[in-house]
């Protein structure tokens, strides 16, 4: 049985990786879960410089989710380069390095920086909606996503994802937008942006106001989006939204998507991604599935 | 040191003040390598409430492997716990956060409100002469689990438990000294601390509170701001769950 | 204590009505609960002709939701107006109509239909995600949507609400647009357009596949929608997606809107509209709030 | 004959055949007024599942007030209600639907898989001579049930009860003749019964499936097509939960 799927040329053990920001570098999880059994890690965004985030609150529950404004609080990509990736490199998986900045020139001097380093992907976040300038303004609109996408491209040493926002009126327009840019795959979706409201304290909930929703709440969403950017676009696309379970696993995988990102989950269950591997292989089996290409589009 | 993910037993459950619950749970491998000022996750088992509540360790019994947790119900998780009887199943991960250092020297342990609890497995730990400053709205709980440990100072915002006011107007109050403070409670509480104890040169460790996601230090939510850059997040942000609960005074910057 | 609210010029007893398509007529739920408790009774989408809508099954529950794709079945005017109205007349609340079609000559037609008949608002159903034409076409697009406005505002005797699409990039230009065409108030959102997959029987869990998703999974999305589109309109929100409890209501008013609308969850609880107009009076009392307009927009 | 929305009581749960459990309810509301062929609607205590689950009726006894479900576990929400024991409580509503008509003349009940637990109560309350015929995929279940009130003839796929095949084959092998069908089961099962009714003029009430939202006739999700414009709908759409669930084999288009 061979649960191996291949993604922009790099060929990754089993379908699965984890959401960026849900899981650190990894390092975080490594003593809960066995990172070799991962297709990919994919790391919390870096940007050129260290980043402090927002201010706290910044997580609400919602109902079968949460909303999250971090704000891109990372180390920077120094320290990235030193302590992260050397971390990564002890284990038998795939690196996907997020990357966050303000401007082009700052995504374009991580994608640089990294060119040299022992990483395999780079996914570029243009749809965080918790950051006032960059993001999700480049995730947005077409113009925008193909420009950064192509200076991006332009320097790149590793293939490129582009993280894509639900946001929009259109996933094909801009899965589109990011296909013709010269982008290898596509992640989809980011978080759709919400607003909880404490009724009692008559406050927001997450002190940027707004935050970014995710989990099994919107999966509806993603595994639509997936399906529709999967028809318009012939680029691999690792789907992520609420994946809680291998059936929600195969559930993108039968959209179209090649892989997938396990985020929210991992704060019900740390071992989520991991159970999730074995799950979609249990359902292979049960199926009797040779191949999990076998799954792919095949609703 | 690991962290554990497991299902725990409920072995006792009892309100022991309006809205304060008693849970004492059957957690071997947790109970192993806990200590005072850690906390576990526990996880609702309503399919709408994914993310799991943090709860402080009120007492750690390493020979039994049981935990008790003594939490208020502030929401529909807390509350669904409560409603747990003996017998029940319950996950939970951890021990998870720093924990308090027990120092050498006369201790001074202060707790406000829902910050009390975790105060009790200290007072058990440390060694030395001990003082106890626990604060109150109005209504107290586990003061004889405190008393028949140590000598115990009140404050209660209504006077009718020792001091009218705030565990500071008790420190005063009653000229209460020691070499090493740990503390516990609202921010208000932990701000005065820290300016008190500051100010006096004195060592304290101020355990704090913050909204949590995944407890393992992955995913940034529950920081709060250091005075120094610190050595993991390479900015002025040190994470709660992780490098915390329990700070030095002089590291975090309250304010 | 005034729990009354005034909505382009017609005053509810109360903020709370109910989702278009979850409560029929009114004639279903009347033997479970008493249509003279709620401030208003929103009926399901009426067109010019009958619709026979989409093939089955229109349903899917989905994590902390549920999906619909029943395609505006509906009797047509004529039926409607012989039948329901008369029906809705025996009781003390207002009502509001809910206007779908597939040409703007179609909803001019029930419009002008409607301009005889005893009912106190009409809302345009311009979002809806599972009618081949006509439904979100006009809702994606702030031209199409500021024209059709336009032409029902020009044969319209009721005050007409705009039912906005939540599938849209930024919902304040959709607002504006209705706003600066003539709309006398807003319904925002209407379903999100969603998709599942049954895993099992590798089919789409609705006929239509693709659906529309409701219910306390997409409430953030909605909440932080009608706060925007509040700060950039003046006319009034009629706030809906989500709501359980009388909380979730006062969370809505909070975020700007006037009133309410309650959906999925009387699929949950049939006497749902009902207990949450209590839930807010209980609010309201342990408050000491005297009248519902204080907690307008009050965040 | 209205709708009742309560807390009903579970008072016996038991696992009959493989995933098919028998559950009794204390429902004295619902079941004063429910009759053969109505079904409740059971709401889940998950917040993660919304939508009640429609189950049908398998026996009404209006002296105890209780009633009997027979349902398959087919997801979480029927797992769900299978872990409830004597003592727990659980939301439903109903009675829902229209039920049988009872006609005068021989009877033949025919039930197929998860469609048999309806047609017992109906031939509890069947005045005249009864038929019953009963089509398994291979685990029988209820066999007693029915046995004991009336001719039970049976079909099963594997052949190892009654006639190899449906229960069409058990029908004609059989040579069963009768004035009234009556039957609930499968789609393909309804539509050939469909079929020889029409084709020899025989009364048929058939009890259809569909999934459901509101159950009361609001949210039109579980409509099927009628061949006649609906005097309702004013479409050629019948409403399963409110006109049906069972229709005469002549209004319906089940093709």
């Amino acid at each position: 049985m061979n649960m191996s799927v291949r993604i922009a040329g790099v060929t990754w053990k089993n379908p699965v990786t984890v959401a960026s920001g849900t899981f650190g570098s990894g390092e975080e999880y490594s003593g809960l879960l066995d990172l070799d059994q991962l297709g990919a890690v994919t790391t919390k965004g870096v940007a050129n410089i260290p980043w402090a985030g927002n201010p706290t609150p910044r997580i609400a529950e919602t109902y079968g989710g949460m909303m999250n404004a971090i704000g891109l609080q990372n180390s920077g990509i120094d320290v990235f380069v030193k302590r992260d990736i050397p971390f990564l490199k002890q284990y038998d998986t795939k690196i996907v390095v997020n990357v966050c900045g303000k401007t082009v020139s700052d995504y374009v001097e991580v994608v640089e920086r990294l060119g040299e380093e022992p990483v395999d992907m780079l996914e570029i976040n243009v749809s965080c909606p918790n950051v006032k300038e960059g993001g999700i303004a480049f995730g947005q609109d077409p113009k925008a996503l193909s420009q950064i996408t192509k200076e991006v491209k332009r320097v790149a040493k590793q293939p490129i994802i582009m993280k894509l926002s639900p946001n929009v009126t259109d996933i094909t327009q801009m899965a589109k937008a990011a296909e013709e840019a010269g982008a290898d795959a596509l992640s989809l979706i980011n978080t759709l942006t919400g607003m909880k409201i404490d009724v009692h304290k008559r406050i927001f909930a997450v002190a940027n106001k707004t935050g970014g929703l995710s989990g099994p709440a919107i999966k509806p969403i993603a595994v639509r989006m997936v399906y529709q950017a999967a028809k318009a676009v012939k680029i691999p696309i690792i789907g992520m939204g609420g994946i809680m379970t291998g059936e929600d696993a195969v559930e993108f995988i039968m959209a179209g998507a090649t892989a997938v990102a396990v985020g929210t989950a991992t704060f019900h269950d740390p071992m989520a991604a991991v159970r999730i591997v074995n799950e979609i292989k249990a359902y292979m089996e049960q199926y009797g599935i040779q191949d999990i290409s076998e799954l792919k589009g095949c609703v | 040191m690991g962290i554990s993910y497991v299902q725990a037993m409920v072995v006792r459950q009892e309100a022991i003040a309006t809205d304060i619950f008693s849970m004492e749970l059957q957690a071997p491998e947790l109970a192993q390598d806990a200590k005072a000022g850690q906390f576990i996750n526990l996880y609702s088992k309503d399919g709408s409430r994914l993310l799991p509540r943090p709860i402080s360790l009120c007492q750690i019994d390493r020979n039994t492997g049981r935990l008790r947790l003594v939490y208020r119900v502030v929401g529909k998780g807390t509350f669904e716990f409560s409603g747990y009887q003996s017998g029940d199943r319950i996950q939970v991960a951890g021990p998870l956060g720093n924990g308090f250092t027990p120092l050498p020297g006369k201790a001074v342990v202060i707790g406000g409100g829902i910050g009390i609890p975790p105060m009790l497995q200290l007072v058990r730990e440390l060694p030395g002469e001990v003082q106890v400053v626990l604060g109150y709205r109005n209504e107290v709980f586990l003061e004889e689990d405190f008393s028949s440990l140590a000598k115990v100072y009140y404050a209660s915002e209504d006077g009718k438990h020792g001091v009218k006011g705030t565990v500071m107007d008790a420190i005063r109050e009653y000229g209460i000294q020691g070499d090493v403070i740990y503390a516990c409670g609202p921010m208000p509480m932990l701000r005065a601390i820290q300016a008190y104890a500051l100010e006096r040169k004195i060592k304290a460790q101020l355990s704090l509170e913050e909204r949590m996601a995944c407890g393992v230090g992955a995913c940034l939510a529950c920081v709060c701001r250091s005075k120094e850059r610190d050595a993991h997040t390479n900015v002025n942000n040190k994470r709660i769950c992780k490098d915390g609960p329990v700070f030095y005074a002089e590291e975090v910057d309250l304010t």
